[in-house]
């Protein structure tokens, strides 16, 4: 009798105590039912986790969010590679086109050396914040201020800063999120597909005779590429030359001409 | 994603790529709790095997059949009767150990490891990768907590599992023994792991 | 007229004189009083302290830098040299010489270092290294046996029990005469030399209140401390000491003068709770540092179990300063009501 | 309601089975638990308070009813069959906490030993009731019939008025069972 | 009796005594088409074409913005449109080389101000082309317009100079006695105020004893501390009248005050009597100069010109604009003096201001100069680890960028650097 | 087994004061380490976390005593105990979660994501054991509870003041988050040592 009790009674009280808590759950979770999507989680999952910014959303939980919700599109996030795509369209049922990779590059040559500095700056060191002194300290108004915003803001560590005082991009690290073109309040970093061939590395809308004073190898919009080029690849954009890189055929014509060396050969023919 | 998992790695990642409590910070009562003395940090650490192992086998055997709304009921009564189980042992066969390890034994049904294991693992695997899993696991806390435990016995009270073991006018270090030497021990330790591997 | 150019940085362009470094300075030059005071107390046992305390600081110091990866500014910067000298002064004059260098350790590593070094550290890690060594070696941290020790609420009744002591051994004749007054005040400001064939215990430069009010005086004529936690903290020290004694009115004028002038109160009023980086920024919010301090020093004292947990008391707060800077702010000018 | 019913039958059945196997570990250790129980907070204080014997208290004890809500175990010490003494525990409010005490009297009577087991007092103050020896050896001069009063023959401890007080009336009170304990030993 | 401020800092800049003195006109000047706080006036001159003094240059249909008048007589030498302004920036400007004939192109026609209607006035001190004198440079007009639609019903006319040193408003004071009470009296009457106060400076103790007779009937003489930043117009109302005009960005004018530097007065006074535009600047020139001046200059006339009358000394690194405190530090010479420069400040290599990267010690010396109230420690911080949300919540847009916290901080944070990158990010990011 | 004596109200006091203070559950007894990490990012975050522990450990410390006392005790199974409460706090919380998920989402937004943080939360359960083996009657398992709450509320929200600061702070990377959440968490119990001795 004893033996016996002794195993009933704990079955008795424990089970007891689930029934009671079972059917109080069972209840509670009818009653007070909400639909909470496990797809935003396995999103979540997926992304990066870097919360980098890069797609437009709050973060990467807000915008697994956005992707589950159909508001933004699988590829949103700017930090991912092709499998990661592949992987949210499965977990959607969706098929992923997937766009080529981009990465960023630095749109100026304009060294220590090679470009003018209107006076010594003294102050924070950062490019956002040099701005506020002066209007910084570069001659160019559109040229790289080589404080390294860009460097110490990246999130997968791709830009260092050189010896020459621009930023340098590791191109394997590089995830085209964006990050440096956004924090850089000049834009230099931009976004080109990692296949690009051809470029004109500067940024300066100035005139050809104030380039000139200020800079020894930035575009001055002179356009002697222009005229040189026979597939009518270039155009010359407010003072500033531009390749289209489909008409493109790397016949090397407009590097020749050009006085201070800003277009550039990217890949071998 | 569906990649293969084999039996080595999951044991091995809990020695060292995810040891518990350094790289999976989780567990971390426990570890400040029962690491006074290296007796008590192996102790706490086999205990804690012996649950997380038996825990994810019963939880991996039973993750079909288990309700969602009830999963962390089931998964909880589940690891509580281990326990249970080494509640009453280590009262019958090493009554010293219970004792100091005191209400920590009963805790082990919230550690968050556990816990932790039948959710992200057990109910998603197959049994054997789950023993692994939990072995795995198990033996890298008893590692961490017996490693936290030699230093905080060996300068906090000059012994090692109990024996004298500094030189001859040696007096020990009590605030390694107290709750603060605790905190500040494993934080540093913490911080000197992070040095090495990955975070 | 400049080959580079001239420089150009936002304003001010102008800056005061005073600099962390020249701070630092004033406050080591003001505890000189004390450890004068110290030396005429205890002797050569008050210079091995206070050396071996500053010297493994800035050794300590300087290696924790090193290992941190951070520039090594021992030498440049005074910060360490007070961080031992102000460790060294409340410690107890018989404390081996291995335990304060174990103490400089534990209070640079685990209260300044780990978190980032001199500016970043939430306690004061001279602090942080006497609780380690009084948690860690409590019996070479005691100073119960000093005159300056018996400041619990049992202590003054000793005091009473203990007349004949006082009369003789320091001609103080009666407590409530004008002429036992003062020369109790004296001697509490002074300090209690010991009678022929007794050791001075107590902590190194805790001994001499005078010594300390002088360099507390340096510092206000520098500027470098504002009055609100010295006021607040001794301000909750003098209230809390008089509404709750308990003794006879006869003995509430030497209560009142050994809780504000003997143990760690003038030096934590003056020099460790003003310390800048672990209190609060705003004038109200050092008031009430200061007073929670104060009382908590005082609560311990009267109910708890050491002797003078004052240091504890001052962790407190040091602990509680970022929700003080969070509730007590000024308000801003020009701020418009019901925003 | 199907949703609910599986939720109920599964929960409950993993208690039930549970509870079940853990009905069946309990069972195989209770045994082995109590005796180590007893043998390791106990046997070392026995050890101190019972005068010579030569069975085993522990295996021996029995339990009591002293007052309808208190059963105590007692431990008696046998030498040759013949009963020497008794050990029982009792306990008294310090000031760190409970202070256990385990207590020996003769069969005449008089007290045979006094132990503390285990109390939280200060070290250096309260705790000398433990580290300085006379204090519970200076119990063996009284019998069961004896009043204790802290400063009139029982000599407390100094600054520790509230350990020495503690003890000594918890002493005082159990004395008073040892007629009834007698009396159900037979 | 004097009125004091909460917060602030005493520098020991002393006051540059000398009497106002005339700077002779360079041959050549520039004169840019921004010297007020709208955009720039559009251009209305040829190259190559001859100016008098009085000519109108420069025209702007927007409010904030005043018309701009030839300063002096001769050739326009060029119209560059990207000369560099004091801020850093780039605006048009036009240069002319002087004929030495200091010809008028309108002739002085005395008028009686004091006859006219307020609307009248009003008419003409939009003509003039008068601004507040100071980095802000906010159409009198436009000032005044916003003083009646609030309906103040004070002014104060200020002769505390803001920033330490400046001695402009402290010499005016004294030596253009009448014609400061001449333009009070008109104030009153264009604002229809009967309430006026005259702030001088404790230092000014030649105000304090010439003045007092003089005023008295027209305005009450308010002796203000010598304190930075005390002359600004929100801690001179809250010092005087005890009113704070409501943050960020609020005005005296919400509070029912209208304040004018008496500079702007005297100025105003004196155009409207010959209905002649503003053509000189009184500047204080001091720093390392070999003698420090207060001097009338032309408007136009570049820096280099300037300062080389002041005889620089040697090696110097830095040019201020402004004053020591909320001045701006220029790279260039060849930038003009303008409505918006009331003192130029010159430093050597010796005595910059260090910047550290030490961390914030937490001394608390910033939020005890504070005149805002605000924490700049925090504020910094929370800048300086681009958590601006957490810095706004701290009320970084209250900050007037005085500079007294960076001034007194220990530990050398360019505090105001890391606030104005703060409010600029914040900006960037609403953009 | 002296009778226990009736408690006096400072007694109760000095239960509080021991609670929150000298034997603070988190500082000193080591329960809820990982919450105290884990929430204490912002202070909003903390005192949402205070709170919901506060609020469950106050229900689930008398409800486990009354299971205690009504059903193990009467039915001698004590030795399951582990399982019985665990079972209760368990679906308690899950029940409170998902009450408030439906019937408040603000304040599910602001506390209910706690809750499931609160299950696995040794700060819970361990209170619940102490109040059965330190003896306490109902209501001082009910004040201790609460008191205990009350000592994690507060440490945690003492440290997340500290921690707001953390990103000004140079911490070292090896340091950051939990290595120097911890050392921060023994250094406040360090300063508690200043009420040593007020309670028993
Ligand atoms: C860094 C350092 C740490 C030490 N730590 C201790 C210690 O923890 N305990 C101790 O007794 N002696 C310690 N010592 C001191 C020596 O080991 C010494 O042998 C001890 O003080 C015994 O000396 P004594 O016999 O002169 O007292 C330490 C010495 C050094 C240099
Ligand atoms: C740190 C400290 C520890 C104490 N420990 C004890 C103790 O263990 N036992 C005790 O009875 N009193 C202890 N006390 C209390 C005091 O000694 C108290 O004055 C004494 O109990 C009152 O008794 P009295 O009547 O002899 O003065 C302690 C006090 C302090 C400050
Ligand atoms: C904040 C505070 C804390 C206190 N803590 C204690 C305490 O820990 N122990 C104590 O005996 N009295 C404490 N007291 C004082 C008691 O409320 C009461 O005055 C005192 O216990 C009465 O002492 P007695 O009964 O021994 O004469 C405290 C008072 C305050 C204001
Ligand atoms: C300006 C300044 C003043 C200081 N004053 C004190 C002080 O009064 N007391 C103190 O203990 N530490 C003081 N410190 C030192 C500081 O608390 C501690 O030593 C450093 O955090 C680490 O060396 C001061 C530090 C600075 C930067
Ligand atoms: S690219 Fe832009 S952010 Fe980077 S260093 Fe140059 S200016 Fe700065
Ligand atoms: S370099 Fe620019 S685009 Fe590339 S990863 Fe870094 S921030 Fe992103
Ligand atoms: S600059 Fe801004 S924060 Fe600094 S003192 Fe002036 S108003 Fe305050
Ligand atoms: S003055 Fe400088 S060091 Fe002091 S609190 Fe302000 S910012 Fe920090
Ligand atoms: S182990 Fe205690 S809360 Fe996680």
């Amino acid at each position: 009798m004893e033996v016996l009790r002794a195993t009933i009674y704990p079955m008795l009280v424990m089970g007891g105590l689930a029934i009671f808590f079972a059917i109080g759950l069972g209840i509670a979770a009818k009653v007070f039912y909400v639909y909470v999507d496990p797809k935003v989680k396995e999103v979540e999952g997926l992304l990066p986790g870097a919360n980098c910014g890069g797609c437009g959303y709050a973060g990467c939980a807000d915008c697994a969010a956005a992707i589950v919700a159909g508001e933004a599109p699988v590829t949103a996030c700017v930090a991912s590679s092709e499998d990661v795509f592949v992987a949210i369209g499965e977990v959607l049922g969706k098929t992923v086109e997937v766009k080529e990779k981009e990465i960023a590059m630095i749109m100026c040559r304009g060294t220590a050396d090679k470009a003018k500095r209107k006076f010594q700056y003294m102050g924070i060191e950062d490019c956002r914040a040099a701005l506020l002194a002066g209007g910084g300290d570069k001659e160019c108004q559109y040229g790289c201020l080589g404080l390294g915003t860009c460097v110490k803001n990246c999130p997968f560590d791709a830009l260092s800063m050189g010896e020459d005082g621009l930023p340098k991009v590791d191109k394997d690290k590089c995830t085209g999120c964006g990050t440096c073109t956004r924090v850089c309040p000049r834009g230099i970093p931009k976004l080109v597909p990692v296949s690009l061939k051809i470029a004109v590395i500067c940024s300066s809308h100035d005139t050809p005779p104030v380039v000139k004073k200020i800079c020894e190898v930035g575009c001055q919009g002179c356009g002697l590429c222009k005229k040189a080029c026979p597939e009518k690849a270039i155009t010359i954009v407010d003072s500033l030359s531009v390749v289209d890189p489909s008409k493109c055929t790397l016949c090397g014509k407009c590097f020749e001409k050009c006085p201070t060396g800003a277009i550039q050969q990217l890949l071998p023919a | 994603m569906a990649q293969k998992k084999s039996w080595l790695k999951e044991f091995t990642k809990g020695l060292w790529d995810e040891i518990p409590p350094f790289r999976f910070v989780l567990g971390l009562c426990p570890t400040l709790a029962c690491s006074t003395a290296v007796t008590d940090g192996f102790g706490m650490g086999l205990c804690l095997t012996f649950v997380v192992t038996g825990a994810n086998i019963f939880i991996s055997f039973l993750r079909k059949i288990i309700p969602d709304e009830v999963r962390i009921a089931c998964f909880i009564v589940i690891i509580a009767t281990f326990v249970i189980i080494v509640e009453l042992a280590t009262q019958a066969y090493f009554y010293p150990l219970y004792l100091s390890l005191g209400i920590f034994i009963p805790l082990i049904v919230v550690n968050c490891i556990v816990l932790g294991r039948a959710e992200a693992f057990a109910s998603k695997n197959s049994i054997s990768l789950s023993i692994a899993d939990g072995l795995g696991m198990g033996l890298g806390f008893t590692m961490s907590l017996t490693t936290l435990a030699i230093f905080r016995e060996v300068l906090g009270k000059g012994s090692f599992a109990g024996h004298f073991i500094m030189w001859q006018g040696f007096e020990p270090f009590a605030l390694l023994q107290k709750p603060p030497g605790a905190f500040f021990c494993l934080g540093l330790m913490l911080g000197i792991m992070n040095l090495f591997g990955k975070k | 007229m400049k080959e580079e150019g001239f420089i150009v940085s936002v304003g001010p362009h102008v800056q005061g004189k005073e600099s962390i470094t020249s701070i630092m300075l004033g406050f080591i030059i003001a505890l000189i009083p004390a450890v004068i005071a110290s030396v005429y107390y205890f002797r050569i046992k008050a210079i091995e302290v206070i050396l071996i305390s500053v010297i493994s600081a800035v050794i300590i110091e300087a290696g924790l830098q090193k290992i941190m990866k951070r520039e090594v500014t021992v030498l440049t910067d005074y910060h360490a040299i007070l961080t031992g000298l102000i460790f060294g002064l409340i410690l107890p004059a018989n404390i081996p010489w291995w335990a304060i260098i174990i103490g400089v350790f534990t209070g640079l590593l685990v209260g300044k270092h780990v978190f980032g070094g001199l500016g970043s550290n939430p306690f004061n890690p001279a602090l942080v290294g006497w609780a380690s060594l009084k948690l860690g070696y409590m019996s070479h941290m005691d100073i119960s046996g000093s005159i300056l020790g018996v400041i619990r609420i049992e202590g003054i009744g000793a005091l009473a029990e203990d007349y004949s002591y006082f009369s003789e051994g320091y001609g103080i004749e009666s407590w409530g005469s004008l002429g036992g007054k003062i020369k109790l005040l004296i001697h509490t400001l002074l300090g209690w030399k010991p009678l022929p064939g007794e050791e001075l215990v107590g902590c190194v430069g805790q001994i001499c209140a005078l010594a300390i009010i002088i360099g507390a005086v340096y510092l206000f004529w520098k500027k470098y401390i504002s009055w609100h936690i010295p006021v607040g903290f001794l301000g909750g020290v003098l209230i809390f000491s008089i509404l709750f004694y308990k003794g006879e009115k006869e003995f509430l004028y030497p209560y009142i003068l050994i809780q504000l002038l003997s143990g760690g109160t003038l030096i934590a009023a003056f020099f460790v709770a003003t310390d800048p980086i672990t209190t609060p920024v705003t004038g109200a919010g050092m008031l009430v540092f200061g007073a929670m301090a104060g009382m908590i020093t005082m609560i311990g004292r009267l109910w708890g179990s050491w002797i003078d947990p004052v240091w504890f008391a001052i962790l407190v707060g040091n602990a509680l300063t970022p929700l003080i800077d969070k509730i007590v702010k000024p308000k801003p000018f020009g701020r418009v009501k019901s925003a | 309601m199907r949703d609910i019913l599986r939720l109920v039958v599964v929960l409950t059945g993993i208690c039930v089975v549970c509870s079940f196997s853990l009905a069946i570990v309990k069972k195989g250790t209770e045994e082995r638990i109590e005796y180590q129980k007893i043998k390791f907070i106990k046997a070392p204080a026995l050890k101190a308070v019972l005068p010579e014997h030569d069975n085993d208290p522990i295996l021996e004890r029995v339990k009591v009813k002293i007052a309808p809500e208190k059963v105590i175990t007692v431990f008696p010490a046998k030498k040759g069959g013949k009963l020497m003494a008794i050990a029982y525990e009792t306990a008294g409010d310090g000031y760190g906490g409970r202070i256990e005490i385990m207590l020996a009297i003769n069969v005449d009577g008089s007290i045979a030993g006094v132990k503390v087991m285990k109390c939280s007092e200060t070290p250096g103050v309260g705790l000398k009731i433990v580290t300085e020896p006379w204090f519970c050896d200076q119990f063996k001069k009284f019998t069961v019939k004896d009043k204790f009063i802290l400063g009139e023959n029982v000599q407390g401890i100094s600054g520790a008025t509230i350990s020495s007080t503690g003890t000594t009336k918890a002493i005082g009170e159990a004395v008073k069972w040892f007629d009834e304990i007698m009396k159900e030993l037979g | 009796m004097k009125r004091s401020m909460k917060g602030g800092v005493y520098l020991e800049e002393s006051k540059v005594e000398s009497t106002i003195e005339d700077l002779p006109v360079p041959q050549r000047l520039v004169i840019p088409l921004k010297q007020h706080k709208g955009p720039p006036c559009k251009s209305l001159l040829k190259k190559g074409k001859g100016v008098k003094i009085g000519d109108e240059i420069g025209k702007s249909e927007d409010e904030f913005s005043a018309p701009i008048y030839a300063t002096v007589s001769g050739k326009v030498a060029g119209l560059p449109k990207r000369f560099p302004d004091i801020r850093g920036g780039i605006a048009p400007a036009v240069e002319i080389e002087s004929d030495g004939k200091e010809e008028w192109s309108i002739s002085s026609s005395p008028q009686e101000p004091l006859q006219q209607s307020p609307e009248a006035l009003m008419k003409a001190i939009q003509q003039m082309g008068l601004v507040d004198f100071g980095i802000d440079a906010i159409p009198l007009s436009a000032k005044l317009g916003l003083a009646q639609s609030k309906h103040v019903s004070a002014v104060i006319i200020n002769g505390v100079d803001l920033e330490p040193g400046v001695a402009v408003r402290y010499k005016l004071v004294t030596e253009k006695k009448q014609e400061l009470i001449n333009g009070i009296k008109l104030i009153k009457k264009i604002l229809n105020v009967n309430t006026a106060y005259l702030a001088i400076e404790v230092k000014n103790t030649t105000a304090q004893e010439q003045l007092p007779g003089l005023v008295s009937g027209v305005a009450e003489l308010a002796v203000l501390d010598s304190k930075f930043p005390q002359g600004l117009d929100i801690f001179l109302v809250k010092a005087i009248m005890g009113k704070e005009a409501p943050s960020p960005n609020g005005v005296p004018e919400d509070v029912g005050v209208c304040v004018l530097g008496a500079d702007t007065v005297i100025a105003l006074w004196d155009a409207l009597k010959d209905m002649k535009p503003v053509i000189d600047q009184v500047i204080t020139v001091y720093g390392a100069v070999n003698k420090p001046k207060n001097l009338r200059v032309r408007i136009g006339t570049p820096l280099k010109d300037v300062l080389s009358h002041c005889g620089v000394n040697g090696n110097i690194a830095k040019v201020i604009v402004g004053g020591p405190m909320m001045g701006l530090a220029q790279y260039s010479l060849e930038i003009p003096v303008t409505k918006e420069i009331t003192a130029i400040y010159v430093q050597r290599q010796s005595d910059l201001a260090t910047i550290s990267d030490q961390k914030c010690i937490n001394c608390g010396w910033c939020v005890k100069v504070c005149p805002m109230g605000l924490l700049p420690n925090v504020i910094a911080s929370f800048c300086q680890v681009d958590m601006f949300e957490e810095a706004e919540s701290y009320n970084l847009s209250y900050c007037i960028e005085c500079g007294c916290c960076a001034y007194v901080c220990p530990a050398k944070i360019p505090l105001v650097h890391w606030i104005k990158y703060g409010k600029s990010q914040i900006k960037r990011e609403e953009q | 087994m002296a009778v226990q004596e009736a408690w006096t109200f400072s007694d109760y006091i000095m239960l509080v004061v021991s609670a929150v203070l000298i034997n603070n559950i988190l500082l000193i007894r080591f329960l809820g380490n990982c919450p105290f990490l884990g929430v204490s990012k912002r202070m909003d975050t903390a005192i949402g976390m205070a709170v919901a522990v506060v609020f469950v450990l106050s229900c689930s410390g008398p409800l486990t005593w009354l299971v205690q006392r009504f059903l193990l005790e009467p039915f001698k199974v004590a030795y399951i105990q582990t399982l019985a409460f665990i079972l209760v706090i368990a679906c308690f919380v899950q029940l409170v979660e998902t009450v408030i998920k439906k019937v408040s989402p603000p304040l599910y937004r602001s506390l209910g994501i706690f809750l499931p943080l609160i299950t696995t939360n040794c700060a819970i359960f361990g209170a619940c054991i102490l109040n059965i083996r330190e003896k306490y009657d109902f209501l001082q398992s009910l004040i201790f509870s609460f008191a205990s709450a009350l000592g994690f509320g507060l440490a945690l929200v003492i440290f997340a003041g500290i921690r707001e600061r953390f990103p000004f702070a140079r911490i070292p990377k090896n340091f950051q988050d939990t290595s120097i959440g911890l050392i921060t968490a023994g250094l406040i119990g360090m300063s508690f040592f200043a009420f040593a001795g007020l309670a028993k």
